[in-house]
């Protein structure tokens, strides 16, 4: 009877509170969505299981500012902490990503930058609003760039303790894409508009192909150089894919290094969501805060574009709707606006790869918002 | 710049966002004007279907292909096969 | 002439003492018996050309307790002393296992506890007959469990400086259970036992495979948080395996992951073995306790099964013989059981799947073990 | 608990196996027995022989298939190729 | 417009000197070498683009001694100065190398050995008539290995400030080997040498090539311990591919982990090119040295294949020109062997076999000379 | 040793080189006559086109081809194509 007491004093189950309960429940939640829904799987599996072996009493497998040393925050200390792992991500990006339909149609790049505007609206609500501090409105607001490593990257650096929350709004607002961004396009665009047919894009160079990560890399490394992580291993990681005489290397880094990155960045996020640092009113803040960024970022992406028209001649006006794939969430936000257009038009107007362009901008575009963030407030 | 002052930051943040990406929107499209793509890098638009992951790559040499029919394909592909998305077209010219 | 002797003054030739050449023997056995008799292949590879690398004067290429630095104690100070790697191992035997046919017979559970019995009878004797610290018996002991990465896990952290016996003996031993196990089975069941067949077998639905990982593993690791590292990412790894939306992390999981670790372990566990601490009383006690392990391991599965029987009605009895595949050393003893029923009934009943059931409980029941070793001792 | 009376260690190391391994099997019992397989989740035996490191998966849907029957193909394979396995027998309805 | 300045000086356009610039033309380049030319690509392109980053100002993306914390200086803090990787590209250089035909023709051992000549040649001009210290002469000087791998180890421990200049000129020479290796040979041989043929090779056992990896690399590690972290994990890999039981560990050495590793390595070295350090007269003695190296190199090796002539009855004398791909460059050396004398004797004579023997024994021979330089100057 | 006498150093290098790789040489020599090649061991001369970075196998059982006819088609495959190389030949007996 004494060794049966004893086994269950030592056991997680005495140390058991509600909030850890709670959170068994988040855990699950995030895998049913994963599973059921398809909402980003890849990396909510990782989060949500993460985040049932943090709340597990005595284990030591919560990670994050404090935590105890263990399996998980040793990951998370030499994966995260030191800024690897998510540029990592990125150079994985950057093999799997074709910048063509951007390069095929150069205005689209102005569009991947007007759909960052709700990162700056939701960083500013954060502080002004909800009273957040500066660096972790930042972190709140970068949820807009709906980049999941760019979000890690930076709430990483600048507010640790957000870590979780920024990283679960930033994946799920992503997986949400379909339903937040139509109703937003359809408020902002009319049904003429929706209609414009835009067949036209540049032929792109083989050599132009090449050109882009090197020169435009370098460009933008050297504008906001505290972006060169994300940036240069993005770039590096795209050079790889197109340069086509580093297939076998192309082919690890897009595949088993991105998987393996992938496994140990996710379950270490999902780590550091303990119920004491999540169930707080900050979480639910910030929850808010990135639904209101993901329509902003949409929002500014397709106004842009309706500005664009009022200066364009008629036979040259944009479809505006593309310019909600600036937000990036590549490559879905590119095909909610390509089923989107499509339904409208009765299969008539199909801006895929219209949409692919600001769609990739976008990506560039976060990372260069997360840079300037760091210059100002690291 | 005093953190405290998160309008400037955000400003200046969107600012360099436009500023940068306008740059290189003006500078990749000098390049491209510089090498432009030659004929012997092949005129072939066809159709494929790829991993999701991947992003397709533009229709390429609109000028043999018309583009209401790549459309009319695409749409038509999507509606049998929803999560798969044409990325390319091969024509065959009989 | 002076040149010549400076160089084999600064060779290994110079400081080679019989210890080295006997170790290079041993590593070339294990290599051998990998080669030839096919024992554990993966691990006894790299483990014999660590334990060849380890005995080289002046080399530098040891690794464990003491060892200077070098390569070997690079990657057994970063990937084995921080608990990092056998977890990983874990990972990637949650991905590689399937659950269905312990499910679909939940009573095996109870036959993978009973199958861990000789951990404790090999701990008890290296305590009391052999006089083993504490925790080194119960690093000894868990040799019983027939799992290399879990003795690899608590050898490391109880008692590094017998982790290259320990480990050498827990993979020989896995490779044995062929000729082990038979003779036991034999001796403590009836021709009629051998013969009773049990079809029947729990239609699991796919539910309750996913649901596994995630319940099972929450349970098990709030009963046992100390193994929470190895039982977390174990489940953590079924879970990739049966979520279905996870795909193309599975498969690096369950490939690549498993195989950098394995080389990455197996070399650096294979450099602990020096001539100067291999070469010792300690691992000869080491090797006859492991066996004494096996043996009573087996015996505790099987003699469970016919005590199930004494409750059972007639028609629902069970074949005790599966109870010796609660040993894990997953699938070898399962296949083990299959064999030596199928031959002992002319190939009339076969419980290959019935034996899998226990066989992979086994692997759930020594992490456990393991656990609570840890958490009373560590 | 005083390391040194490793007999207490271990016996409660062995009892907390039993113990746990028993809440699981009655916890997946009931999960079993909460959500069963249904129809749709198809009636398939099959026989595909795999890498010999992973797990094969269990005779599902004994109903529609012999055991027997079963039992005797895998011993005839085994004594055929005894380093593979028989992990699904696949039936086509004849 | 206060905004703009602040954005501008926060920027690297403002840091941006003449050498960032003249150093992103060298890595562009080395990037334009790889592709147009195939110059090494799996290592040019990393080399060259990490090259470009780490010229970036205020980006933090250099690398190497002295440099500031950043993620390329993580990767080489963490990867190179700590010896890791390049064993790890010799572990998927051994997983790589088929040896038999070297054990086929003993002899071409020697070749191999005398094919290091350049090594030393380099190392004593870069001492006694370039000024440079005994250890950044041994680490210029293992350029005549015409092995990366064994360069950048090497160089990383003798003389890390010349890493930069030392891999590039390894890569780029071993790719330069079609146009310098043939005039030396045409110099050295005669048209009836170049005619020699050489069909006989022994027939080599399964056994004896199991056996190479272990007997060899044990004695060869005896001989020269400082060599055992290139040989042990060459032989290693080497012993994975031949011993037949561990296929799918071959697979990953030879697969992800190479090119992870090819990957972090390639880009970190590139990264410790900064203009300070690159752009000095050091930089053009290196590969000027680099240049003399492969001569002598080449040289070696053809001139002790005719000295063998010398001894050797008529009917058994080898081909001299095979000497040549004794500097190892595997296995473009051997091929621009077969290819010269394949020209020259109107496709008559093709020693690729033959070649094959000195080629994979230069790899053991550089690694040899590279222990022996850290044992004496380490 | 003084690391300032290089050339010491040098030649004391180049010597272990030598020594050490002509006694593997003759170790591996008196290895293969040890343990010859058994007849089991197959003697089949193939060719195959391989990947570049991969060392091509030997020439094996050289008795039963012609190392002439060997050397022809390599020959003659790399005219044809001069970035791959033959590694083995596989000849049908007819
Ligand atoms: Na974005
Ligand atoms: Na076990
Ligand atoms: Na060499």
């Amino acid at each position: 009877m004494d060794v049966f007491t004893e086994l269950i004093q030592s056991s997680g189950f005495a140390g058991l509170d509600w909030r850890n309960i709670v959170m068994f429940v988040v855990g699950g939640v995030l895998i049913y969505l994963a599973i059921v829904k398809h909402y980003e799987p890849m990396l909510l599996i990782p989060i949500g299981f993460g985040a049932i072996l943090a709340n597990l009493p005595l284990a030591h497998m919560s990670a994050g500012v404090g935590a105890e040393p263990g399996l998980m925050q040793f990951i998370y200390k030499h994966g995260i902490k030191t800024e690897f792992l998510p540029p990592v991500i990125f150079m994985g990006v950057g093999v799997l990503t074709d910048f063509r339909p951007l390069l095929s149609r150069p205005f689209t790049f102005l569009l991947g930058a007007a759909a960052q505007l709700g990162i700056f609206v939701a960083a500013l609500g954060a502080f002004y609003l909800f009273g957040f501090s500066p660096h972790q409105a930042a972190a709140v607001g970068i949820i807009g760039g709906a980049d999941g490593p760019t979000s890690i990257f930076l709430a990483s650096k600048l507010a640790p303790e957000l870590l979780g929350p920024v990283a679960v709004a930033a994946y799920s607002y992503m997986s949400l894409v379909p339903i937040i961004q139509p109703p937003i396009i359809r408020l902002l665009t009319s049904k003429k508009e929706r209609a414009i047919n835009m067949p036209n894009a540049k032929p792109v160079s083989k050599l132009a192909v090449i050109l882009f990560p090197v020169v435009a890399g370098t460009i933008a490394m050297l504008g906001v150089p505290s972006a060169a992580p994300l940036l240069g291993m993005l770039m590096f990681g795209n050079l790889m894919r197109e340069c086509g005489v580093t297939e076998r290397l192309r082919r690890t880094a897009g595949g088993a290094i991105v998987d393996i990155v992938t496994i140990f960045l996710g379950i270490s996020v999902g780590a550091t969501m303990t119920g004491e640092s999540f169930l707080s009113l900050a979480t639910i803040k910030i929850l808010l805060l990135g639904a209101v960024a993901f329509c902003f970022s949409t929002a500014g992406g397709v106004l842009l574009g309706k500005l664009f028209n009022l200066f364009l001649p008629s036979g040259k006006k944009i479809n505006p709707c593309i310019g909600a794939a600036g937000v990036s969430a590549v490559p879905m936000s590119a095909r909610v606006v390509q089923k989107f257009v499509s339904e409208e038009t009765d299969g008539k107007v199909n801006p895929l790869m219209a949409a692919m362009g600001p769609n990739v901008a976008g990506v560039i575009g976060s990372a260069v918002a997360a840079g300037v963030f760091l210059a100002l407030l690291g | 710049m005093n953190p405290e002052n998160l309008v400037l930051v955000c400003a200046t943040a969107f600012t360099a966002v436009f500023v940068l990406l306008t740059i290189l929107a003006v500078v990749m499209d000098l390049i491209m004007r510089v090498f432009p793509k030659t004929a012997s890098e092949g005129i072939k638009p066809r159709v494929r279907t790829g991993p999701t992951a991947e992003a397709p790559p533009p229709q390429q040499a609109i000028s043999t292909s018309d583009p209401a029919r790549i459309a009319a394909i695409v749409s038509a592909y999507r509606q049998l096969f929803p999560d798969k998305y044409v990325v390319r077209i091969e024509e065959i010219s009989s």
